[in-house]
Formats: C-alpha cells, sequence, structure tokens
C-alpha cells in the first residue's frame, strides 16, 4: 500500500516535472526531452505486442514512417491540410496497412512472423524509393514550423496518452490478460475461448497506429523526411533493444529503455562524437545490461515473490495434513 | 458380456435427446496412424462419463478433436445442439466447452492467480477475483499464488490446469488425466470439486487412469481402443468385461 | 537467349554468394535458437582479416579461409557460453534478451573496426578475383563459382556432421532440450561453445569470399544480417539444405527482375516473394523449420 | 555392491530453499521410494542428487564416489541416471534418435544399436514407430519411450521420478515389474511416485518428504503400522 | 561558457557524419574543415580590425541520418553557441539542417553537399561551395565525348537509388541527350543489390561509356563485378569517390582507366594567401592524412576562407551577436573571392540560389594509379585513354 502511494507520488512528480520542463532548459534539451519522449511511446508501440503479446515485429518502423508520410504529404501541395488533422488521417491509413498485413502474418510464429514483418516494411520501403508521388528517394519537406515549445509538448501528449492507453488496456483490464495468455500458450488461450487471432489483430493495429501518430509528430518536426529516415530498419531495431533493455512486456519498462538509450546515446554522441568510438561504448552498455540485467532494467523494481519458502512449505504440508483432519 | 462387436461399438451412444455432446463416426488419422477410427459416443446432461483406454488408444486425440484443436478427417460432433465440427477451438469454448491439457499448458510467464484468472477472462468475469482466490484455496495453491507458472512442480501444475477450468463457466468439462502426478489427498479433493460441479448441472467427460478414482466418481465408462469405442457401461459392468480386463487393466481389481 | 542463360547464371551464383554466410547462421538460428544479429560482424571481420592479410603480408585472399575459421572458431568458443547462459536463462523472454546481447555485440563490433580500422572500403585480392571462364555465350565469374562451391561443400559437410554422427545427434538433442540433453551425458556448455565457433568460423570464412566478390568495410554488415535472416526464415529455420535452396531461389529471382523488369524493384521483389511464401507456407519452403 | 547417499542435501531455486537438509541412502538392487504431497521438493532433490541443480550444501556419493562437484553430464558418466518428471522426450528427434541419445555415454555405437533392439523387443509399440518423431507420441507413449531411453545406456543406478504417471493400469503393472526386474540385474533404483497403491508394496525401503524435509524413513510395512501416517501422506492408501 | 570569458574565439560547428553509411565522405568533410582551421589558426586566428581571433571547432555525428543531423546542429547553436555552421555531407541532412539555421539565424557553408534540391527552396542561411551534380555531371560527359576519339556513340547509365547518387545519375541521363549520345540503358539498382544481373545486362548492349552514380563502395563493386564478367566498356565513368584515394587503393591496377569528375584537383592553377597554390594545399592535406586531397576536401577547406573573407569584411569580434550573424548571413552571400580552391561567388537567384556554380568541372582518369586531369582540353594533364583496353 505504501510503495502504491509512493509510486503514485513519483509518477505525479514526474508528471509535473516534465510539464515544467520547457522553463527550465534551453532549446537544445528541450529538443533532447522531445525525441526521448518521443522514443518511450514508440519503444511502448512496440512493447503492446512484443512485449505483452509476445510478437516481434521488426517492421515498426513501417508505421512510423506511414504516420509520417500521410502528414507529409497532406499538409504539403496541392492539400496543405493542416497538421492536427493529418493525425487521424495517418492513424487510419496505417490503420488499413496494419489490418490488411497483420490478418496473415499474424498465423505465423516466433522469427517468422519478425521476419516477415520486416519484409514487409522493406516492401514499403522499396516502394516508397521507386514511386514518384512519394517524392521518390529523395524525400519530402514539410512546411517548417520551428516552435520547439510546440513539438515538446505535442510530444508529451501523445507519450502520455500511449502509456495511458497501455496501463489502462494491458495492465488494467480483461484484455491485458488474454493478451498475455495468448503470449505464454497460444492453444489452451483458444481453449478458454479467446479469440486469439482478433485479440491479436486488435493488439497489432493498436500498435501500429500508436507508431503511426509519432511519426506524423516526427515529420512535422523535422521538417525532412525522406524513406530511410521514417523506415530505416534501424528505427525498429533501436525500439526493440529499448524494450528490451527497460523491461519487456512491462509498463515502464519501455519508457525507460527508450528514455535511458536515447538520452546516453546522445550524451555519448555529444562528448565522442567527433570519433565513431561512442558506437563501441554503446554496444558495450547493451551487452552488459544483457548480461547484469537480464529482465531490462524495469526488472530491478519488479517485485519479488517475498515470501520465505520454508514458513509456507509448513504451513502447506499443515494444510495437507489438516485437510484429511486428525494430525497436528 | 457376450456382445456383437457392432452392439459393444454402439453401446457409446445414448438417444441424443438428453445428452450434451454426440459424437459420430468421427475420423483422424495421422499418416499411418488411426487416432480416430469411427468414435461414437455420447455424455448426457449433469453425467459424469470416464473415457479409459489403452496407452495411445486415442483419447486424448478425441478431446483435441472436440475442442476443436485438432480437426476432424470427418464424422459429427454435436455440442449443446450446435454441430461444431470443423468449428474453431475459441467458439466452440464459447459455446460453453472446457478442457484440460494432458500435457500440462501453463501461460508461463504469468503468476498462478493471473492463470486462473485468464480461464474467466472470456465471458464470466463478474466476481473472477473472488472465484480465484477460492480456486487457489480449494487447490493448496495459495502460497504459491504469485510464483509464475512455469515454477511450479509436476503436480502443482496439473492442479493449475484443473484450476483453470473450474473458473470457467462451462456445461461441458473434458479432464484429461487431471490426477495423474497428483497426491492422494489432493485427488480425493478434485474428486470432491468434481461432484459438487456436477451439482449445479455441469457434464463431465474425464480420461482417467486411476481405477478408484474411476469407480467412484464416474456414472458410466466409455472404453476406447484402437481410435474406437468398445464398450460402455457401468463400473462393474467393464470390470467384468474380460476383454477389457486383459488389453486395459492387466489384473482383477 | 544468351542474356537469359547468364542471367540464371547470375541468379544461381548470387545464391550460392548469399549461401555462403547463410548456412552456418542456421546452425546458431536452428541450434542454439538464437536471432544473431552478429551474423554480419563475422562476415566483415572475416573480409578483414583477409585484407590485412594480404595488404600486410601480400597473401592471397583465399589463404585467410583457414585463418579465418580457426581464429574465428575460436572467439566464437568463447563467447559461445556466454551467449547460450543468455538464451537459456530464465528470464522472461530468453530468446529476445539473446538477440539484445547479439545487437550490443553487433554494434560493438562495428564501432570498434570503425574505431580501429577506420572507414575505407578496402577490397580482399585472391588469384581467382577477376577471372572468369567462357563458356559459349556464357562468362562464367571463376570467384563466385568458388563460393558457390564453398557453399555447397559446407552445407554438405554440416548436413552429414548433423545427421550421421554422435555429436552431431548431441547438436540436435541440445536444440530440443538443453536439460534433458544433459541428463543424457551431453556437456552442453561446451557443445554450446563448439556451436557457435563452428558458426563464426564458417561465416567469417564466408567473410573472406564476400570481400574478395564485393569489398569491405565495417558499416557493410547489416546488409548481411539482412539477408541472412531473410534467407534463414524462408529456408525454414535450422534447416540447411533449405538454406541453399533459398538463397538460390533469391539470387535466381533478384537476377531476372534485374534483368527483365529493372533493378530498383529487385529487392522489392525479393522481399516480396519472402512475404508470399511465408503466408502460403509458414514454416519456410521445405516446410521444414522449426 | 553400489549404495547412493545422499547426505543433508540443501537446495532450491535462485534464492528460494526448497529441501532443506534431507538425507538419505538407497542400495544397489533394491527399490527406495520417496512419496510425499506436491511441490514438497521430491523432484527437487532428485534434481539435485543428479547434478542438474547445483546444490546449496550437504553431498552426494555413489558408491563412495562424490557426485556432488560434478555436473551432470559428468553424473551420467558415473553411472547414475535421472528420468525426469513428465519423461522429457526429445520432440523433434525420432524415437530411434530419441534411444540412440540414451547412450550417448557409450563409445561404441555397435553396442547402443543393439542394447536398442533388445529394449524395443520389449515395447513393440516403438518398433511400429522408430521413425516418428516422438512429440507425435501419445503421453503415454512418451512416458514409456523416456523409461527406455534411461536404460540404453545400462546405468548403475537410475533415479525415477514418476515412472508410472499417465500409464494404463495394465502398463503401470507391466513398468513396475519390469522396475523390478532391473533390481535382479543389480541395479539400484531411488524412484518418486504418487502411485503409492501400487508403488508402495514393491519398496524395499521408503521415504515421506514434507516441506522440503523427511518425516519418515522406513519399510513399508513401518509404515502400514503408523495410521497417522498413512492418513497425512499416503491418502490412506 | 566559461571559456569564452578569457579570449575569445569564432566558436565552428561542424555537422557531418561520423558513422553510418555515410562515414567515408563525412570523415572527408570534416578533415577539410579542419585543414582550414588548423591553418587559419597556426597563423593565430581569423582577422577582424587588426586583431585575430582563434577558431574552435565543434562536431556533430548525424549518423547518416537528417533527423539526427537537425538534433546536432540544435545542439552546435544551443550548447555551443558557434557563430558558423560548417555544413553535412549528405544532402538529406543539409536538408534537415536548413530550418534549425534559419530558426537561429546562422549561416551554415556547405563544403559538400551536391543534391540539386538543397538549393530549390532557397535557403537563407545556407551556402554551398561545390556547384550542384546536375551541373556538373553533365557537363564532363559533354568533355568526354568531345575528346574521346573515335567519338563515342552510346551510353548506359547505373545509379545507385540513393539520394546523392540518384541525381548523379540523373545528370549523366540528361547530359548523354545534350551530348548526342544515345542512351541505351538507366538502371537504378538498390544500395543492397548485387551488381551482376545489371552489368550482364548492360554489357550484352555494349555501349561506349557507362556512366555510374554511386558513393565509393558501389564504385567499387562496379569495378570488381565488371571485371568477373569480363566487361570492359570503351570509357567507364563515375563521379563522386573516385577522387578518394581509397578507391584506387582498393581497386589497385583495376582502378586505372576509371574517369571520374572532379570541380577541383591538385593541379588547377588556383591559389591564395592562406593555403598558397593548390599544389601546396595538396601537400598540406597529405602530410595530415596521409593521401592526396580530394575535391571535397578542398571545398570544405575553402568553406572556411569564405567564413573568413566574411567576418573580416564585417569585422565583428566574437562572439557574435544574433544581430552580427544576420550580417554575416549577408556578407557571405556577397562574396567574390579567389582561393586555392577557384572563384567562389554565390548565385544570387534561380535553381541553385546560394550555391557556388563558378568551378568547371575537370574530367579525371586514373592512370597508374594516380588521378590525373584529361579534359577538358586547357585543365588537360594527360591524355585519355580510349577506348578502355579489355581486362588483361
Ligand atoms: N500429432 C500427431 N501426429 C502423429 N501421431 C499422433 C499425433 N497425435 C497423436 N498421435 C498418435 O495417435 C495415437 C493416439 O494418441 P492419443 O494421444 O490420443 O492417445 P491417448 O489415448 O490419449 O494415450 P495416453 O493414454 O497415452 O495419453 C497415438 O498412437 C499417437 O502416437
Ligand atoms: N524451476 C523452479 N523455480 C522455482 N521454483 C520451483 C521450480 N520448480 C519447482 N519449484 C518449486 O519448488 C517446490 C518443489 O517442487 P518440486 O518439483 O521438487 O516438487 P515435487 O515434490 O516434485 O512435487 P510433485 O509431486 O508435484 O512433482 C514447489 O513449491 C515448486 O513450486
Ligand atoms: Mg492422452
Ligand atoms: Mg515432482
Amino acid at each position: 500500500m505504501k510503495s502504491r502511494l509512493a509510486s503514485l507520488v513519483l509518477l505525479i512528480a514526474a508528471i509535473v516535472v516534465l510539464a515544467l520542463l520547457p522553463a527550465l532548459v534551453n532549446n537544445y534539451w528541450l529538443r533532447i526531452a522531445t525525441g526521448a519522449l518521443m522514443w518511450a511511446g514508440l519503444a511502448c508501440s512496440w512493447n503492446m505486442l512484443g512485449g505483452y503479446a509476445g510478437y516481434i515485429n521488426f517492421g515498426q518502423s513501417a508505421f512510423f514512417g506511414l504516420g509520417a508520410y500521410t502528414s507529409a504529404l497532406l499538409m504539403g501541395d496541392p492539400l496543405g491540410l493542416p497538421f492536427f488533422a493529418t493525425i487521424p488521417a495517418g492513424i487510419v491509413v496505417t490503420a488499413i496497412f496494419a489490418i490488411i498485413i497483420g490478418a496473415p502474418t499474424l498465423r505465423l510464429r516466433g522469427a517468422y512472423f519478425a521476419i516477415a514483418t520486416w519484409a514487409f516494411a522493406e516492401v514499403l520501403t522499396q516502394f516508397v524509393n521507386v514511386v514518384g508521388f512519394t517524392g521518390g528517394i529523395g524525400g519530402l519537406n514539410l512546411p517548417p514550423f520551428l516552435d520547439e515549445r510546440f513539438f515538446y509538448f505535442t510530444m508529451f501528449a501523445a507519450a502520455v496518452l500511449t502509456y495511458l492507453v497501455t496501463w489502462a488496456l494491458f495492465e488494467r483490464s480483461r484484455f491485458g490478460l488474454k493478451v498475455k495468455a495468448l503470449r505464454d500458450h497460444e492453444p489452451a488461450a483458444e481453449a478458454m475461448g479467446i479469440n486469439t487471432a482478433l485479440v491479436k489483430l486488435q493488439t497489432f493495429v493498436l500498435s501500429a497506429v500508436t507508431a503511426s501518430v509519432f511519426g506524423s509528430i516526427f515529420a512535422y518536426w523535422v521538417t525532412f523526411i525522406n524513406p530511410k529516415s521514417v523506415f530505416g530498419g534501424d528505427i525498429t531495431d533501436q525500439m526493440v533493444v529499448m524494450v528490451l533493455l527497460g523491461g519487456l512486456g512491462s509498463l515502464w519498462g519501455p519508457a525507460i529503455g527508450g528514455v535511458g538509450l536515447f538520452v546516453i546515446n546522445r550524451l555519448l554522441w555529444m562528448n565522442w562524437g567527433d570519433t565513431a568510438f561512442y558506437i563501441a561504448i554503446l554496444g558495450a552498455a547493451i551487452v552488459l545490461v544483457v548480461l547484469f540485467l537480464p529482465n531490462g532494467i524495469a526488472g530491478l523494481f519488479a517485485k519479488r515473490p517475498a515470501e520465505s519458502a520454508t514458513v509456507l512449505d509448513k504451513a502447506v504440508d499443515k494444510l495437507v495434513g489438516n485437510g484429511e483432519g486428525g494430525h497436528s | 458380456m457376450s456382445q456383437t462387436v457392432q452392439a459393444v461399438a454402439n453401446d457409446g451412444m445414448r438417444p441424443s435427446g438428453g445428452s450434451i455432446l454426440v459424437v459420430r463416426d468421427l475420423y483422424r488419422y495421422f499418416g499411418g496412424i488411426k487416432a480416430a477410427n469411427g468414435v461414437n459416443l455420447d455424455v448426457g446432461r449433469r453425467e459424469i462419463a470416464g473415457l479409459i483406454g489403452p496407452n495411445g488408444s486415442g483419447k486424448s486425440t478425441l478431446f483435441s478433436l472436440v475442442a476443436g484443436t485438432v480437426k476432424p478427417d470427418r464424422g459429427q460432433i454435436r455440442f449443446d445442439g450446435h454441430e461444431i465440427a470443423g468449428m474453431s477451438a475459441h467458439r466452440i469454448a464459447r459455446l460453453g466447452l472446457a478442457r484440460t491439457f494432458q500435457i500440462p499448458a501453463m501461460f508461463d510467464n504469468m503468476t498462478v492467480t493471473e492463470n486462473l484468472l485468464a480461464g474467466a477472462a472470456q465471458g464470466h468475469w463478474q466476481g473472477a477475483h473472488e472465484r480465484a482466490a477460492e480456486t487457489l484455496g480449494l487447490l493448496k495453491l495459495v502460497h504459491v499464488a504469485d510464483n509464475r507458472a512455469s515454477d511450479l512442480s509436476g503436480g502443482q501444475q496439473k492442479l493449475l490446469e484443473f484450476g483453470r477450468v473450474i473458473m470457467r463457466q462451462a456445461s461441458l468439462i473434458l479432464l484429461d488425466e487431471v490426477t495423474a502426478g497428483v497426491h492422494p489427498n489432493i485427488r480425493k479433493i478434485i474428486l470432491e470439486a468434481i461432484a459438487r460441479l456436477r451439482e449445479r448441472g455441469i457434464s463431465f467427460l474425464i480420461i482417467e487412469h486411476d481405477m478408484e478414482m474411476v469407480r467412484n466418481v464416474c456414472d458410466r465408462i466409455i472404453v476406447m481402443d484402437s481410435g474406437r469405442v468398445v464398450t460402455s457401461g457401468s463400473f462393474n459392468d467393464i470390470v467384468r468385461n474380460s476383454e477389457v480386463m486383459q488389453t486395459y487393466l492387466g489384473r482383477p481389481q | 537467349m544468351d542474356l537469359f542463360l547468364q542471367t540464371l547464371l547470375n541468379g544461381l551464383l548470387i545464391g550460392g554468394v548469399i549461401a555462403t554466410f547463410t548456412i552456418g547462421f542456421q546452425l546458431t538460428f536452428g541450434v542454439l535458437h538464437v536471432i544473431d544479429f552478429a551474423v554480419g560482424g563475422w562476415v566483415v571481420l572475416g573480409g578483414y582479416l583477409a585484407y590485412y592479410m594480404a595488404a600486410e603480408l601480400g597473401l592471397d585472399g583465399f589463404l585467410a579461409i583457414p585463418v579465418a575459421f580457426v581464429l574465428f572458431g575460436v572467439i566464437g568458443y568463447l563467447i559461445g557460453p556466454v551467449l547460450y547462459n543468455v538464451r537459456n536463462s530464465r528470464t522472461a523472454r530468453p530468446e529476445l534478451m539473446a538477440l539484445a546481447l547479439t545487437f550490443g555485440l553487433f554494434t560493438l563490433l562495428r564501432g570498434g573496426m570503425l574505431t580501429a580500422w577506420g572507414f575505407n572500403t578496402h577490397s580482399v585480392p585472391t588469384a581467382l578475383s577477376g577471372e572468369s571462364l567462357s563458356i559459349g555465350p556464357v562468362i562464367v565469374p571463376l570467384i563466385r563459382v568458388a563460393a558457390a562451391a564453398f557453399a555447397v561443400a559446407i552445407a554438405g559437410g554440416l548436413f552429414v556432421f548433423l545427421y550421421r554422427t554422435r555429436y552431431g545427434l548431441a547438436i540436435r538433442a541440445t536444440a530440443e532440450s538443453r536439460q534433458n540433453a544433459a541428463l543424457m551425458g551431453v556437456n552442453i556448455h561446451r557443445l554450446s561453445a563448439n556451436v557457435y565457433g563452428l558458426y563464426a568460423g564458417i561465416t567469417a570464412m564466408a567473410g573472406v569470399l564476400m570481400g574478395a566478390i564485393y569489398s569491405v568495410n565495417p558499416e557493410v554488415g547489416l546488409r548481411y544480417t539482412l539477408f541472412a535472416f531473410f534467407v534463414a526464415v524462408l529456408a525454414g529455420l535450422g534447416s540447411v539444405g533449405g538454406a541453399l535452396v533459398a538463397a538460390l531461389l533469391l539470387g535466381v529471382i533478384e537476377a531476372f527482375v534485374s534483368t527483365y523488369v529493372g533493378s530498383s524493384y529487385s529487392l522489392l521483389a525479393i522481399f516480396a516473394t519472402l512475404f508470399l511464401v511465408l503466408l502460403v507456407s509458414p514454416r519456410g519452403i521445405l516446410q521444414r523449420g522449426l | 555392491m553400489t549404495t547412493l547417499v545422499a547426505e543433508n542435501i540443501v537446495t532450491g531455486y535462485s534464492k528460494q530453499e526448497i529441501v532443506h537438509g534431507v538425507s538419505l541412502t538407497a542400495e544397489a538392487g533394491k527399490i527406495t521410494c520417496i512419496f510425499g504431497p506436491n511441490g514438497c521438493g521430491k523432484s527437487t532433490l532428485l534434481k539435485a542428487i543428479a547434478g542438474a541443480l547445483p546444490m546449496w550444501s550437504g553431498s552426494a556419493s555413489l558408491n563412495g564416489t562424490t557426485l556432488s562437484n560434478l555436473p551432470v553430464h559428468d553424473v551420467v558418466r558415473q553411472g547414475l541416471v535421472l528420468m525426469p518428471q513428465g519423461g522429457g522426450v526429445f520432440p523433434r528427434l525420432t524415437v530411434m534418435e530419441n534411444l540412440r541419445m540414451g547412450g550417448y555415454t557409450l563409445a561404441d555405437p555397435q553396442l547402443v544399436e543393439s542394447r536398442i533392439e533388445a529394449l524395443i523387443d520389449q515395447y513393440p509399440f516403438l518398433a511400429r514407430r522408430r521413425r516418428t518423431a516422438a512429440g507425435s507420441l501419445s503421453g503415454g507413449e512418451q512416458a514409456m519411450l523416456s523409461l527406455a531411453r534411461t536404460l540404453v545406456s545400462e546405468p548403475r543406478f537410475v533415479l525415477l521420478d514418476e515412472p508410472s504417471a499417465g500409464l494404463s493400469p495394465a502398463m503401470v503393472i507391466e513398468t513396475l515389474e519390469r522396475i523390478t526386474g532391473l533390481t535382479a540385474q543389480g541395479i539400484g533404483i531411488l524412484m518418486v511416485e504418487q502411485n503409492i497403491r501400487e508403488a508402495m508394496p514393491l519398496a524395499d525401503k521408503l521415504y515421506i518428504l514434507a516441506a522440503g524435509e523427511k518425516r519418515f524413513e522406513g519399510t513399508p510395512s513401518d509404515v502400514r503400522d503408523d495410521r497417522q501416517i498413512m492418513d497425512i501422506y499416503m491418502g490412506g492408501a | 561558457r566559461t571559456a569564452r570569458a578569457q579570449v575569445p574565439t569564432f566558436k565552428a560547428g561542424v555537422i557531418t557524419s561520423l558513422s553510418g553509411d555515410n562515414i567515408l565522405g563525412g570523415n572527408l568533410t570534416k578533415r577539410g574543415y579542419d585543414l582550414w582551421a588548423d591553418a587559419i589558426n597556426a597563423k593565430g586566428g581569423v582577422e577582424v580590425g587588426g586583431d585575430r581571433f582563434k577558431v574552435e571547432m565543434f562536431y556533430g555525428d548525424d549518423q547518416s541520418n537528417p533527423a539526427t543531423g537537425a538534433d546536432a546542429a540544435e545542439r552546435l547553436i544551443v550548447q555551443n553557441e558557434v557563430d558558423v555552421l560548417f555544413g553535412p555531407y549528405t544532402s538529406g541532412s543539409t536538408i534537415a539542417v536548413q530550418p534549425i539555421c534559419q530558426k537561429y539565424q546562422v549561416p551554415m557553408i556547405s563544403g559538400s553537399a551536391e543534391s540539386p534540391n538543397v538549393w530549390k527552396a532557397k535557403p537563407e542561411f545556407n551556402f554551398g561551395i561545390i556547384p550542384a551534380v546536375d551541373t556538373t555531371a553533365g557537363k564532363s560527359l559533354a568533355v568526354l565525348v568531345k575528346i574521346s576519339n573515335p567519338t563515342a556513340k552510346t551510353i548506359a547509365v547505373i545509379s545507385v537509388n540513393e539520394p546523392f547518387s540518384k541525381e548523379t545519375g540523373e545528370g549523366f541521363r540528361d547530359g548523354a541527350k545534350k551530348a548526342g549520345l544515345d542512351l541505351v540503358a538507366y538502371e537504378l539498382v538498390p544500395a543492397e543489390g548485387d551488381l551482376t544481373p545489371v552489368i550482364s545486362k548492360i554489357a550484352a548492349l555494349k555501349p561506349d561509356i557507362v556512366a555510374v552514380g554511386g558513393h565509393e563502395e558501389p564504385l567499387i563493386n562496379v569495378v570488381k563485378t565488371s571485371k568477373s564478367l569480363d566487361f570492359r566498356p570503351k570509357a567507364l565513368i563515375m563521379h563522386y569517390g573516385v577522387t578518394d584515394p581509397a578507391f584506387a587503393q582498393a581497386l589497385a591496377a583495376d582502378a586505372n582507366g576509371t574517369c571520374g569528375v572532379a570541380v577541383w584537383l591538385p593541379s588547377v592553377p588556383y591559389k591564395d594567401d592562406l593555403f598558397g597554390t593548390a599544389k601546396e594545399f595538396a601537400e598540406i592535406a597529405k602530410k595530415k592524412s596521409g593521401h592526396e586531397p580530394d575535391y571535397t576536401e578542398a571545398a570544405c577547406a575553402a568553406s572556411g576562407l569564405v567564413f573568413g573573407d566574411a567576418i573580416k569584411r564585417l569585422g565583428k569580434k566574437p562572439a557574435l551577436k544574433p544581430e552580427n550573424r544576420v550580417a554575416l548571413k549577408d556578407a557571405i552571400a556577397e562574396t567574390d573571392i579567389h582561393t586555392f580552391y577557384g572563384p567562389i561567388k554565390f548565385e544570387k537567384d534561380g535553381n541553385h540560389y546560394h550555391d557556388n556554380i563558378q568551378p568547371v568541372p575537370v574530367l579525371i582518369q586514373i592512370q597508374d594509379g594516380k588521378t590525373v586531369a584529361v579534359g577538358p582540353k586547357d585543365a588537360a594533364a594527360a591524355a585519355l585513354t580510349y577506348p578502355l583496353p579489355t581486362w588483361k
């Protein structure tokens, strides 16, 4: 009970600090914070399917890119729609793609699913590369809007919403139980009456549209996108690694991993950024976390079955005994 | 017991009016293995039917066929008025059928409590937490309630299998050797639980190798061999059937 | 017609080239159940070894092949148990932690190579580099033939090893259940070291060939990882024979699409094929994958 | 004569202690049984003796050779083999390959083949399904395969974790008879069973475990005389 | 911020690719910018109103990724408070950084970006030293045709499907038309693809010239693959990368005969006060890095000269106030200087707004492992080898 209260206080404090951040730091750090929020949100989007449902999506960047491209295309000539109108458009486009792709691929398991989604992302990238209306390999410019605070708060709102939805859906509802059940044993989940195909698809679509929202904001924020910068496989790789390092299938793991890895990357980059050495350090850091924190950083805080085995086993011993009555 | 083969085969059937489960001419081959080779059987409402037979006779396969995890080559399965042969597993489950797995199928990364709750996640959710707590108590799993299911002992996993199906609101429960590896004391608890659930109107089809248990709980025994139902009847009828005795029981009970 | 034949040959040889670095990969994938991001790293390291042996000692690139096998075999032997421990740790999703580990390793290798050896693109000279043979209208690049022969030999060797020897049986058994294999008397730690060593050695040998056929710099690794993943999955995880078939298929598709449709569509076609094959046949083309 | 001696074994998983100092002795040519409620630590104890789980303290020795510090694959080479609970066949390997794995420690492939043939003669259903993937066998068939596999290497001592679970009554009898037959060859048996009714009569000696501790040690007739023990731990069998 | 209190320095930020796909070019640009900084600091610094102020360099790796480039720009401007930026190697990063420059009103001088897209949007604060590739690729192709004997008639163009390479390919394609060549094939290849099918296909068409747009790694692979298929066109022309010594080094004798386009060579007849002649510049560069500089390095070094000249004319000491930076931008726009790199003067309008399209591209060819100018006539130091001999 006490720890519950403590974490609630901590959470509120964190939100207050984040809300006040623009008043506290300069634009550069605000930019870093915006990026960190984006990665926390993206990692969370990946974790919905990867962590809770156990389906490893190696093509998540496809949805990030779909959001980014939808916004870029709609905001540019000839339509010139306002930014906030393009986010729902991105969601719709992404959801359609996710349903078309998810329905068949979610029948695949494990690495097969992972690679099929990767292949899908590559198909989409190559497609954007070769067709004309997307600007091809040369990319697209968006109307520049250079208010760092606007993007910070937009990203902040998106991230908060993402975590709220995740919490409500995966941690606090039956839906979450169904998702975890199918992760651990699909036939058994079916036998419980869970429509695994549907639940998976719902999770997949939710995960996809979340990524798409961040893609839309990202595109407007950086004002220039090309296939590599929003569809690139390294975007997915980062999400995956962030989730794994932060803690798979937990609510805060992706936030810790996303913010942590992004900020560490930027710090290393700031200080050793004139050579490639920081890449080696980053690699070593990942290796060390895996070796020494195999449950991710969030695993450090996870509650353990605290009870002493001895006491409890004795209690059971009694129970079994008393169940038949007679013996003291 | 000097019946013709045909008569023996038909003995698994009852008038389908009072039956919750009706299986007719069900076939399923795995390559050359005839796991279901024309199965006919009925389970009555509120009945506890025992399914026995030598190892490899097709009992578990029959469960999988009924539950929809394995698709039949051909044949009919009627459950509670619905034709379910070929239907997907979750839809069959939603019609009110629950089953356990012979080799425990835990939700490994969820806690024992969550495993139980998952049993109620589809459908009957109200009061699920209370029922889960009750079930933990009933099956003596309270002290491992927050452990990962994969960390349970072999017997505890069997208990959890059982706990999970009784969390569901089912009208027919298929139990595949739930007492194998379970301590005799707890077997009795399971037995009592089955009897109580039947009082509430739930029917059972139970695969069991423990004759003690079969005798104590089953209204009727169905015997399978080589993918077919060979006979059915009361415990005493079956025990007196010398053929069954030889192939299945090995010695007088 | 000439172009058709040439295209077919090109395709088969591209397939042979891809197969060289995917066959070893099937071992880790199939046996250790590790999706190894570092595969491209081993390829690049093999290429660098050959480059430096050629540049510093003036040796022919081919001489680096046995050296690569031994050197990276030993390094893999040392890393294998670490990876295996992570893969089989009692965490929620050990296979993913293993993936993260190899990703970290790959990043470390990449950063290390960039720092130590710089970013220039190098090429590995061999006796067969640039040599070709004309058979009728068709031109046969010999270095690629060597690579394809290497792939076939390695695949055959591995097949015999895995399916005809006692240790091969132990490897396959360990792939199914390490606990039970240990109970049968298999030293699973040594086995994991051996398997990873074998894989790293084979892959680095392939890297020598890649350096000779293409070129080597620290940033090209991911490309090999990508292809290794794709071929492995198309083949069916762990299927050595499947890897050969799948690589050839991809090679032929790439060649024909490049020649007759347009090069810019070649990767699109490859990825689309992979995607479709998986939908039709969820365990790879031979339906034999894990 | 081969004797298995375990002294004061303490073990468990990660930080959780499960077995709190159990000692036992099992002799060659005899059947020693362990009974106890679910989750009391029987399998854990067997795994610790076989080296599959590290011992936290205590020791085990086979005929004077200490096993405590050996890794599991070397314990096997000492002639002590554990058949784990639930069998643990290699599901994608064929029946034959599973059996060959049972003879992994033997250098002579001819010998392995001939022993496999001898065992297959005793289990006719295996002969019919040599090339079947073991995972597609029925539950009971897998249990029998796994017992057969345990015997390929002709161990001096076998630890059996519920060998009768999932077997039909006839097969239970047959299997227990076969196990009794092994004692005639001088093989020592340490066996965990829940099928107390069938197993107890065969036991030369038995232990009762509860909550990770030893609660009783003696012969079957000792137990039968103790009504309390019978009721509490043996389900009144 | 504390350092600034004592001896004021000019702070210059370099954004470029120090990791990722474009690492080679990224490091070349960095080397070029550093050459200028070292040279000017050796003289005591940049001259403003009689005083000299040293230049302090700050670096931001864009990881070959435009978004990171924008992060880097923001960091260099906000954190390091740079007075001027030196631009990224890639055009993609440059485009992503432009709005940041605009927002903070910091001028950026680009010594590398060659895509015409960079200039189309008329970036107010961005200036380019190298003429956009659409102005150079075609021109040098025309030179090649002109000096080929017998005159080349057909051409096949291959380009890697990625930003700079594709634009180079388009430059060649459009140039081919102007030069009266018959375009027999135009192939876009994905960066990860294998080149055998394309080369075989082109070999079957027997073009006189093969022109390739790509970075060094695919260029090397084109030569290797051609040789392994025993295909040698009469001329092979590439754009960027050939002039980098790593190209000739990697290919050894097989590099010989390859033509390239350079907007600068050590042999050009230009000079300035800081570096001396082009040759002298080349020697300084060689001493530092071990090999001959290429035109990107030279253009990057010349970027510094542009800054030095503009600040001198502006007469503002460090640190520059925001309004001074705008004035600096205006001063840069008025640049009209002669350097070892050649004349520098920025376009005031049109499709190449703020780009320096003064330099005349030189056609070079690798002969005996060395880069030599073979055209146009007045720049030629050696005769063009044409047609190329078959592979030995
Ligand atoms: N997926 C499968 N592939 C091939 N054969 C199978 C498969 N599933 C079951 N079988 C075979 O079908 C037969 C019946 O198996 P089933 O599991 O139904 O037997 P069972 O009666 O439940 O036996 P037990 O009492 O041992 O559990 C067995 O011979 C088994 O080997
Ligand atoms: N891998 C594990 N990690 C953590 N705890 C475990 C693990 N395996 C078993 N346990 C716990 O250790 C205790 C003893 O388990 P063990 O398997 O030894 O029981 P057992 O006596 O063999 O029971 P059964 O008769 O049900 O097989 C149980 O409480 C169980 O939950
Ligand atoms: Mg069964
Ligand atoms: Mg046990």
